[in-house]
């Protein structure tokens, strides 16, 4: 339910998910982003994750902080349930929704302001509790809703609109994660659907943290020359370390692929990921690994994309905690309450 | 104040912290307390680990009162570094034990005050072998050096030992030689028992001697919470580890022996409070106990809970502020900063149990009220509730009890239901009906702390925003009908009344008791909640004078009342004790008649 | 409420933003201004980058009231989106102009309105080449339109394009066809001047137009801050952009032109405040901007700051509440999270200007006020005040002003001392000595947030501590004699009276105005600071009835006069404005009428 | 000045540095911290480092947060300025002080908790600004002041003293500082003055924030059998990966040392940083490496000391700010205010 909503139009022969739902009931209320923002096109791309994975919507829980990026959980999934927290703190209410019902898809959507400064702490915390849900940041460099100040993850030399370069050296979410012991790492660009997909899809189905940093230009404060996040500047430096195919739980579909070079593993939730690497001596397996060709890469002015780190075998953090499976929201409050008896029989410890 | 008299006198103990003192002086207690005579213990501890002064006072009367009696008829000087405050401190008349195995230059004595030395290193020192043990029993011997003295019940320790170390049987033998060493030395030198003694009575049948922060926790167990989230901080810690420690023993699942609880140390209070909202926004009964810091460190997150409408509990277990300010003293200096915490138009409801029996029922109460209204309940509580031990009655439960979870839509309703609205005041009474993620498709809606309109839509429209925050002020009024009532004493006869709140309550019993004997009856009410209701005003209507009651400087319940009420402010005459001791009856009974005296009061 | 006339009116420019609109109702505002005639813009827009509807209101107004009317005399309604709502938001008997370049279905009509069509678009399309300037040159066109329906002086409309535009001879052209282009065409097409217009006079002559952002940072520029951590938040980012941009060009060092300031961006509002704290402590004049929710996080650190007793200053430009609330939108719904911020017993010196020429006045006042009272001082804007166009007096300064910077010990003074002792109180108003890190040897201390005694020392123990806090309210004492005195207009003669604070004083001073003419006239006290001094309550006291007037729901001031002076709450009576529009003076004197006539004010 | 004050005896011949002062004069107030505390070493350590460094007590300032660590601020340098602030938020107070005068040696101490936890987002904050500061962590893995709980540096299997051992995976402050841009990377170990003490002279005269991180055992409630933090463990578990001298400013000590595999570096504020490899290719100027052997030695049970990580170049915050060096706390109030003629024209503008 929402107030502002798109007037949806389903065409009769609308494609349909298993659910028999179309795209159209995936999306949310009319978007009040900047014309060309790249955060409309990542709302774009989860739709269209929702959809093919077949999520019932009300099973769906969407978080977000405050910020440009933060607003887009209202404008997909009109059908599941929204939280637009507070800045910087939506990893927390994630981890109380989810110890409250650990059977629920979540998907937190943050900024590179909200995550990387104010939400420094809570992000680093979420991903060492390996809370299994999908985390992305949209990073386009600045503070877009508060009008273009810089964000933690300039470059160092990038412009501002008006005034001086950045001097401060921008914080990677990728180094971080992997240094904190993220078991879910990519990064890619919202001009890239055909990579963004497969790699939210592989995200939402692992079992933990999936940390996906996309970056997401801001068309209005930190798209223009000079800057290191505008469109241009980002489809010049990307490169992908891996291509990333997610193919579904019991597909029918073959996947030809050379068996030499590349990986494949099982998601937890369901289906798996092929990962094609275009590096040499790089395995997605291994951190040092990774730190390494993000570092050499970064140091040539070249941005990795791709998923860039993947441990599917680390317990999450429901499992390390040993909660029960079903939803402690759905335990009978007769399990719950110990009763007369044992309260009387416990008291005499005290007696 | 009074001369102590048969199970009436208080005994300090002086120790130095880290040295397994606790142990002894809880026996010590427990004994008492199995003799049938009412007690309480007070622990005065250092903020740090090992090696500073730390006193546990306990206090034996036979009307049981629960504050500390602010007087010392037997001290138990362990503690070198603090003799002299210690010797100072006991009230003429009574009496100081000391370690006498060295001899002690300058060992300072007074007049009015009886000197026992016993030479307790010296005497576990020949009998026991470890340095561990000898410490410890020196603390064992003092204990058998009371019972001498206050002519207590060896058997009553004796049982209490075999209780304590159950199969442990060379701790039992190396206590029991310990207490009989004290006991006999003391009935060899000096005149046993004193003037006043312990005597076996009954008025403990149906009492049990526990912690508030344990009482709260098993009011969470039983209240049916499920999730947890806190940052450890003093005097709140105990809290959560008393909950787990509960839920480790009564929260298993059948089947898979896997918990049907999640307990989350959160990286600091602001994630912890952001976790209890997001369970209880997910339907979980969520809490998170905390302390001052902690409060300050959450008014963003609490203002979110109060305008999204999402229900939690805080407990704040209150300490001696500003700042850091005193960790390990006790305050009520937090009651303005829950009622309204966070920025703009935002308040809050709130619990005030007075002892760790009302820690209980409240603390299940808040659950229900979250849940009832929709929006974070605090549970104040203090270090001296929390962290002291009292003696309160047996706590009952009914297993008929139903949890209240509030308007929550089922399946059934949703199913008929058209669209649902989530901000919509169908009943008028201020409280909109809610869904739970995950259970129905029609249930989602878009919780956020910006403006919302009353269908859960996103506005900017001036009229649209005040809309819903008026609705929340209807919310309100509700609440005053939801929470609990004032307690209230009451007499036409009297004209003058206290109003009071938390753990001053006990201090508060003795002083009118003493106060009436002299003539003086004041009336009494205790306020268990904010916002207050119809009843605290009337009571301030119905006396010429009032006086307000409180552990904190700045007289924080008296602005409430001033501003929460349209009581006359002229009546309310606040009294303030806020130097991180828990408040004496005797200081209240100074004050009020200083006023009276002054004919300031009626 | 009164018809429009000469130089009284109110034009509104219903606009999509980021479609450049603001250089143009710029543009009109200034150029009224010039004209002479006291005016005001407000700007309402949306909490969004692009595309949504904003607003820009400018009214002129003879007497220069600077409060909205709250009427509209003449919509330029640009905006399809919101054309329905503007229309009918236009006074009866006003005027609306649209672009009718392109035949809308459903154009909505009102008989008491005269719509005019203008085909902006259209004449702008067939001139300009690029998308951007056809954009940008309709809405100079429609100031072409209101400088002819208003008869408006249209050389100054052209200097005023000369000095914004300088060298880019380009725009001057462009603009000029654009302004030429509107004026003509409402010339040949309707009839003007209107019955009310622009009619050139002296009113404004020693007048600036600002806003109060601007004027902030021009007071923190003045009184010699070095040092400014904030994190991004509206309604206060545009302060520390004014204050960037004034170092800029007024704090280079003339030597190595490097900067004499230092400007951190924080990683959020915790560390904001923890630095202005550091560099307080350090000696620095430090502060930090912030609205809100920024206040809710920096609790903490406010309370540290109080009872450390660091001085800095934090600026509040407040928003609409609670949560996130709107946050483009205004209100006063701070004012009880700064006087009280923090858990303890807090509480902190606040200072609230009416407009932005005492937020530069006050700015500069409380970095005396930080440093003469070694505490945290707020200064409470809103986004009004700060983010809005206000005609002031021309701001001055006295050059041979000399910083307060209360009792720091200088060199020769600690040259003298035995030994230096921080919290010790020497002169008994509650104010202590310090001195900065790194000058002198002797000037050592150790600064904490936990309990410290007179000497600086750590302490657990009761007294210690009870003093320490005491003397802080010895200090608070003191600090009413510091602070401004509120402004009061004050007649025997009246026996009702208002209260208020901060931006309510221009729809207070209309009240007035219009309630004398009726026969009814009221005393007027303005609080300018916290904490309150005599005179607030002496003002009660002469009044039978006072009307307290803010811009909150819960009447925050309301109740900090009840419980901050011993003046009868039952004279007060609150009256409050809290959807997020500045008040209007319309609004005030009809609930003020209601009281009176239903007979509840004397 | 400080309360109680411990009893100062100096004797007669006591050593004495340059500026005439003996180690006495460097001590505290009497630590109130357990017997056994490696806390209490490591401020044995630094009173070593201020005496040896001849740094005037008073313009030296030393900041901590809350914590039993934190409390070791008071039990050093009685005659600087100390400031023991709120938990996890040194950080920001060391960066305003720091603004305010930058000549001042600034040494921050911090526990596990105090860093990793609550302060995770002003720590890397700091980093990220090159602070000229010491950051010390006093590193034992657990809460101790309030008695006992995990820290978000706890190992993997580390047992509490009661209850069951920890899940979650640990956070190393060295990986996440170097991932975040540190440019002085050092691990020491309590136990280890002769490690500790050329460290902390290092890292107090290196130009940017230089992270300490210390094991510090504490001995009351992580100093079991099972714990990884304990002194046995930590002892046997060390590796040095480096040899770390630090050489005096104008020292006419000749250094004896292998060319070959060792790395001098001059610092800052003074002196210079003998490094002798026992690592082989390794090299602490390189980001990657120093991250690949820290974790190698984790995947091996062994905990990496030394310094390992150091980069001298990179401009500290002030320089990146363009601050003025003169101290802004001193800058006459006529240079700061611009008076009333420059009012009166600015004023133009508004008209
Ligand atoms: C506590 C708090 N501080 C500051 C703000 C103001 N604020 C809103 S969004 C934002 C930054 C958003 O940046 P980012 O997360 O990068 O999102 P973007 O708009 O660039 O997508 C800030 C500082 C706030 N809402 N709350
Ligand atoms: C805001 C806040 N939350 C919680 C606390 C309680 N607290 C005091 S010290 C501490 C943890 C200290 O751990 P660490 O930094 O590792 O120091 P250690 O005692 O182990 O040296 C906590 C949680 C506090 N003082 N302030
Ligand atoms: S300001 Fe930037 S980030 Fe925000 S909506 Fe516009 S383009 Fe997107
Ligand atoms: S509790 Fe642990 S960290 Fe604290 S002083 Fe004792 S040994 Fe040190
Ligand atoms: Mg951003
Ligand atoms: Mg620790």
């Amino acid at each position: 339910m929402s107030y502002i909503k798109k007037p949806k139009i389903i065409r009769e022969n609308a494609l349909r998910n298993k659910l028999g739902m179309t795209l159209t009931d995936y999306e949310g209320v009319m978007s009040t982003l900047c014309a060309g923002c790249g955060h409309d096109s990542i709302t774009g791309a989860i739709i269209q994750t929702v959809f093919d994975l077949n999520i019932e919507p009300h099973r769906l829980i969407k978080l977000s902080g405050i910020g440009c990026s933060s607003k887009t959980p209202a404008y997909f999934a009109s059908q599941s349930h929204g939280f637009n927290s507070v800045h910087g703190r939506m990893p927390s209410v994630a981890t109380g929704a989810h110890s409250a019902n650990s059977e629920l898809f979540c998907i937190g959507v943050s900024g590179d302001g909200d995550t990387l400064s104010i939400g420094m702490g809570q992000f680093t915390h979420a991903i060492r509790r390996n809370l299994n849900m999908l985390y992305v940041i949209e990073n386009n460099g600045v503070y877009g809703l508060t009008k273009g100040q810089f964000s933690a993850s300039a470059d160092v030399g990038s412009t501002a609109k008006k005034g001086a370069p950045n001097v401060q050296i921008p914080i990677d979410p990728c180094q971080v994660a992997i240094s904190i012991g993220a078991t879910f790492v990519a990064r890619s660009f919202s001009g890239d659907k055909d990579q963004l997909v497969p790699l939210l899809k592989a995200g939402l189905m692992h079992r933990g943290f999936a940390m996906l940093d996309v970056i997401s230009p801001c068309v209005t404060f930190n798209d223009h020359e000079g800057s290191t996040k505008s469109y241009l500047s980002t489809r010049e430096s990307k490169r992908e370390a891996l291509y990333t195919d997610y193919i579904e739980p019991f597909s029918e579909i073959e996947v030809d692929y050379d068996q030499g070079s590349s990986i494949e593993v099982d998601l937890h939730e369901g289906g798996k990921v092929i990962l094609r690497k275009a590096e040499k001596e790089f395995s997605p397996l291994n951190k040092s690994d990774s730190i390494r060709i993000i570092r050499e890469a970064a140091d040539e002015g070249e941005m990795l994309t791709g998923l860039l780190y993947i441990d599917e075998n680390t317990p999450d953090f429901t499992e390390m905690e040993n909660t029960v499976k079903k939803p402690l929201n759905e335990i009978p409050f007769g399990d719950l309450c110990p009763g007369s008896k044992t309260l009387t029989s416990l008291q005499k410890n005290y007696k | 104040m009074s001369k102590p008299s048969h199970n009436n006198f208080t005994v300090k103990f002086a120790n130095v912290n880290g040295t397994g003192s606790s142990s002894a002086n809880g026996m010590f207690m427990k004994s008492i307390f199995r003799m049938g005579i009412p007690v309480v213990g007070k622990n005065y501890f250092p903020s740090n680990i090992q090696g500073l002064p730390t006193w546990y006072e306990i206090r034996a009367s036979e009307k049981g009162y629960l504050s500390p009696s602010g007087t010392v008829d037997i001290m138990v000087a362990m503690n070198a570094q603090t003799y002299a405050e210690d010797l100072a401190s006991v009230e003429p008349g009574g009496y100081l034990i000391y370690d006498s195995s060295w001899p002690r230059k300058e060992l300072m004595t007074r007049e009015d005050v009886t000197v026992l030395g016993v030479p307790l290193a010296r005497i576990c020192n020949e009998k026991f072998d470890t340095a561990r043990s000898r410490t410890l029993m020196k603390n064992t011997a003092y204990v058998g050096v009371l019972a001498a003295l206050l002519d207590m019940d060896v058997a009553v320790i004796e049982q209490l030992l075999l209780d304590t170390f159950g199969a442990k049987k060379h701790l039992i033998d190396a206590n029991k030689i310990a207490l009989d060493m004290g006991f006999d030395y003391a009935k060899e030198n000096f005149k046993c028992p004193l003037s006043f003694s312990a005597q076996t009575t009954n008025k403990t049948d149906g009492h049990i001697i526990i912690d508030g922060n344990a009482t709260a926790a098993l009011g969470c167990v039983f209240a049916g919470a499920t999730v947890g989230s806190w940052y450890p901080i003093t005097p709140s810690t105990s809290l959560m580890d008393a909950f787990s420690g509960y839920c480790q023993s009564l929260r298993k699942d059948k089947e898979t022996e896997k918990n049907n609880y999640s307990i989350i140390q959160a990286e600091d209070e602001l994630a912890a409070i952001g976790m209890a909202l997001g369970a209880g926004w997910n339907g979980a009964r969520s809490f998170t106990p905390t302390s001052g810091p902690g409060i300050s460190l959450m008014g963003e997150f609490l203002g979110f809970g109060y305008y999204a409408e999402i229900p939690t509990v805080v407990f704040d277990v209150q300490r001696t502020g500003p700042s850091t300010g005193m960790p390990t003293r006790t305050q009520q200096c937090d009651i303005m900063a829950c009622a309204y915490a966070s920025h703009g138009d935002t308040k809050h409801v709130c619990l005030y149990p007075a002892n760790p029996e009302e820690a209980f029922y409240l603390s299940t109460e808040a659950f229900n009220l979250a849940e009832q209204l929709q929006t974070p309940v605090f549970v104040l509580s203090d270090l001296d509730i929390g962290m002291n031990d009292w003696m309160v009655k047996d706590l009952e439960w009914e297993d008929g009890y139903e949890p209240k979870r509030g308007k929550v839509l089922g399946k059934e309703e949703l199913d008929e239901m058209e669209t649902f609205y989530r901000y919509l005041d169908v009943d008028g009474d201020g409280i909109t009906y809610r869904t739970i993620p995950g259970r129905h498709p029609k249930g989602a809606y878009f919780t956020r702390g910006s403006g919302h309109n009353r269908l859960g839509g996103y506005t900017e429209n001036a009229s649209d925003y005040q809309d819903v925050v008026d609705r929340l002020l209807v919310k309100w009024e509700t609440a005053k009908t939801l929470v609990p009532q004032p307690e209230i004493s009451y007499s036409k006869k009297n004209k003058i009344g206290i109003i009071s709140i938390g753990s001053c309550n006990d201090a508060i019993r003795e002083t009118r008791d003493v106060l009436k004997k002299q003539g003086q009856a004041l009336n009494y009410l205790r306020v268990k909640a904010f916002p207050f209701n119809d009843k605290v005003e009337t009571f301030i209507t119905q006396h010429e004078q009032v006086f307000v009651i409180e552990q904190n400087r700045d007289g924080q319940l008296h602005h409430m009342l001033i501003t929460e009420t349209n009581a006359d402010p002229k009546k309310l005459k606040s009294l303030r004790f806020y130097n991180g001791i828990p408040i004496f009856a005797k200081d209240i009974i100074q004050q009020i008649e200083e006023e009276i005296n002054s004919g300031k009061a009626a």
